[in-house]
């Protein structure tokens, strides 16, 4: 596993072992997470990649042996664009239950643009699409100051142009001391080195 | 707490957004007291004697009714798995989320009861027994119901299942609220039976957020 | 015994039917929870039986025993 | 933590000590229960006001009482699975429920069966039959609890989160019953007077309730021994069990 510490952990993973519908997904899985570092996870569908990814943040606690310890505020971005239908973008942010902490308007209408969402900032979210949902979504990046970032399949429903904004920014993000620990099926290309994590390799059945 | 109060506007909002969802509740709950006398025959008097009972049993039904969505839209779009990773105490928040539900509910229910008990012929004396015991009363059992809400919000046929599950705790609040009521009927003093409502809440409040809690975290990691 | 005969103790002074069925559903109760979990253990340990042995017989073609 | 407490927690230890338990304690609870019911039905004398119906009582209210004490049992067992999240007392506690359940019938139907010769109807809603069937309400509340999970780890929490929500609310139901019975039952008949029992009825009732309570634990013994073997059903000692049983 890659030893050398460019910043200090921000989350260290103890010998995980997962095991799901008789199969056993990984197994004495450790690694550290550190600043300045982009994690890659791959794996076949089913390898276990979410339910990794859920585990290292903290939403599962029960159902798989080791220990995860985390040092810094992380985000996770699963899925799902946890997103309310009802309300506007800026009301989607402004209001959001990660309770990150107050952000001023500006902020918000900022990142709204950066993510391609300008002048759609009181527009009912459900006339917005899936994809635009998303950017919402990805937009708490940009206003959040987490150091450890999780996303679950980031590129999703994000057309060419956002995925290319999305992998500079995880570069700019990387450069700047963050750490970001993604699942992907698309190569990256991003500015830092990508370490892998191959959970076929850990799947014995 | 600026994160509960964030939270609590957030949710006001969304109800807020949905007017005709505001309106179910008070709409079950005026069908149901209509079906009482169908059922039991139009005399006042028979009716007076059965208000108090009538009244309590159908606020609680369209609370129950109404206390399953709680969480369930949030867990849905994901939101749920967010509020669980906020840095913020769980319990706490949770406590914003049952104050919109009352507000939304039990408050309205509370506010309208006493056009309800005119129609079921209650004497008089007994409706400001009735709005009080009803304040306090929906209160516990938004927080009860929360519980229920928090434990089946993963199951996709949780719906039935909550009101197994919640309704025998439910009974306390029923005995002593419509007795608050008969007591104010009969002349006798209100005060003790609110009281006991009271010390009810007081138990909710400090309980029922710790279990809401631990449902969350149980029903999102299924 | 403090009834003289069988016939007064099935009559009971006229309580003998509520007595005796109350009785009889306890029995039947008391018996069931005591023999469901032993069946549904023995069941189960069938089935495993029968899972390793298919097991087994897959590892080793050769192994003797009924197939 | 304490090395006995912990090594209560491997489940093959458990079992086979289970196993013992079980070779001893289950002759003993038949031979009292038989003993207790017959002492009861036939030896004791008859009670001058009821007549033979109060024999009920050697079934109803051990049956009762154990009920309630099951319900703690459970909760109990919940909160260690809670707390030092142990697999064992999670199988004690999915064990215990659905005894429980069973005996709060039994405590009902009894009671309800009793009714009909003292009260002439065959429900009274008396403060102590209604809190009985509210607790069965939320036995069957946490076995439907149980059954709706499809992951049984999360079930199991979830359960263990009912019911200690249900053993805080127990004293809350039972006082709010029995006061509601007194205050529209007016002077309030006592259903049994226990303490006013006359010594030859007595022993034959204590002998059953100590029966119930061992019955409770042989059956919730026997469930979580089933239980164990299915949920450790990929472990070796499960597997070399199999084998001595192939082969014996």
């Amino acid at each position: 596993m890659p030893g050398e510490i460019s910043g200090s952990p921000v989350l260290a993973a103890r010998s995980l072992c997962l095991e799901r519908g008789g199969r056993e997904l990984f197994r004495d899985l450790s690694f550290d997470i550190c600043g300045g570092q982009l994690w890659q996870i791959e794996g076949a569908n089913g390898a276990g990649k979410t339910s990794l990814l859920r585990i290292l943040c903290g939403l599962s606690r029960y159902g798989f042996g080791g220990r995860v310890e985390r040092r810094a505020p992380l985000l996770y971005l699963g899925h799902q664009s946890a997103l309310k239908a009802l309300l506007t973008p800026r009301e989607n942010l402004a209001l959001h239950v990660s309770g990150d902490g107050r952000y001023a308007g500006h902020q918000i209408e900022s990142a709204l643009a950066r993510v391609g969402l300008y002048g759609y900032e009181d527009v009912a979210s459900h006339t917005l699409s899936a994809g635009q949902h998303r950017r919402v979504n990805l937009a708490r990046l940009l206003l959040s100051d987490a150091a450890l970032w999780l996303l679950d399949e980031p590129f999703t429903a994000i057309d060419k142009a956002g995925v290319q904004e999305l992998q500079a920014l995880l570069g700019s993000h990387v450069a700047g001391g963050g750490a970001v620990v993604m699942t992907s099926h698309q190569a990256l290309d991003v500015p830092c080195d990508v370490r892998y994590l191959n959970l076929g390799a850990g799947q014995r059945a | 707490m600026q994160f509960c109060a964030r939270l609590l506007r957030r949710q006001l909002l969304l109800a807020v957004r949905r007017p005709l969802e505001i309106g179910n509740p008070l709409l079950f709950f005026a069908m149901v007291v209509a079906l009482f006398p169908l059922g039991l025959g139009p005399s006042p008097d028979t009716l007076a004697g059965f208000a108090p009972g009538v009244l309590w049993i159908t606020a609680l039904l369209s609370n129950l009714l109404t206390s399953d969505g709680v969480f369930r839209s949030d867990f849905e779009d994901g939101s749920l798995e967010q509020l669980l990773l906020a840095p913020q105490p769980l319990f706490l928040s949770v406590l914003a989320y049952i104050g919109a539900h009352w507000l939304t509910t039990g408050l309205l229910l509370a506010v309208v009861s006493p056009l309800f008990a005119l129609m079921l012929n209650l004497p008089v004396q007994g409706i400001a027994a009735l709005v009080a015991s009803l304040l306090v009363g929906t209160a516990v059992l938004s927080l009860v119901g929360g519980i229920g809400a928090a434990l089946t919000v993963g199951l996709k046929r949780g719906g039935m299942l909550i009101s197994l599950l919640i309704l025998p705790l439910y009974m306390p609040v029923l005995i002593f609220g419509s007795a608050a009521v008969q007591a104010a009927v009969g002349g006798l003093p209100v005060a003790p039976y609110l009281a006991i409502l009271g010390a009810m809440l007081c138990l909710a409040i400090a309980l029922a957020p710790l279990a809401m809690a631990a449902g969350l975290r149980i029903s999102i990691d299924a | 015994m403090y009834f003289d005969s069988l016939q007064a103790a099935l009559h009971m002074g006229g309580h003998g039917f509520f007595v005796w069925t109350a009785y009889a559903v306890t029995v039947v109760t008391i018996a069931a929870i005591l023999i469901t979990p032993v069946l549904r253990r023995r069941r189960f340990l069938r089935q495993l039986t029968g899972q390793l042995k298919r097991a087994q017989g897959a590892a080793d073609p050769s192994a003797p025993g009924e197939r | 933590m304490w090395p006995i407490f912990h090594k209560f927690g491997s489940p093959p230890w458990l079992y086979a000590i289970s196993g013992a338990i079980l070779r001893w304690l289950l002759p003993i609870t038949l031979l009292a229960l038989v003993t207790g019911m017959v002492w009861g039905l036939l030896f004791t004398p008859s009670e001058n006001v009821q007549g033979n119906s109060y024999r009920i009582i050697y079934i109803h209210v051990p049956a009762a009482v154990v009920a309630l004490a099951g319900y703690y049992v459970m909760a109990f067992a919940g909160a260690i699975s809670l707390i030092w999240r142990m697999k064992m007392a999670d199988v004690a506690m999915k064990a215990a429920a659905p005894v429980g359940a069973a005996l709060t019938f039994v405590a009902l139907f009894t009671g309800a069966v009793w009714g009909k010769p003292t009260w002439g109807t065959w429900w009274v809603w008396d403060a102590r039959i209604t809190s009985m069937l509210i607790l069965l309400f939320l036995y069957l509340g946490v076995v439907a609890l149980y059954e709706a999970f499809d992951n049984k780890e999360a079930a199991g929490k979830a359960c263990a989160v009912l019911s200690l929500v249900g053993m805080v609310n127990i004293p809350i139901i039972y006082k709010s019953v029995d006061w509601w019975y007194s205050l529209h039952q007016g002077a309030s008949i006592k259903f049994t007077g226990e303490t006013s029992i006359h010594s030859s009825m007595l022993y034959p009732l204590l002998l059953m309730i100590a029966a119930f309570y061992a019955l409770f634990t042989c059956c919730l013994l026997l469930n979580m021994r089933a239980e164990l073997l299915q949920r450790e059903q990929r472990t070796q000692w499960v597997r070399k069990l199999i084998n001595e049983d192939v082969v014996n």
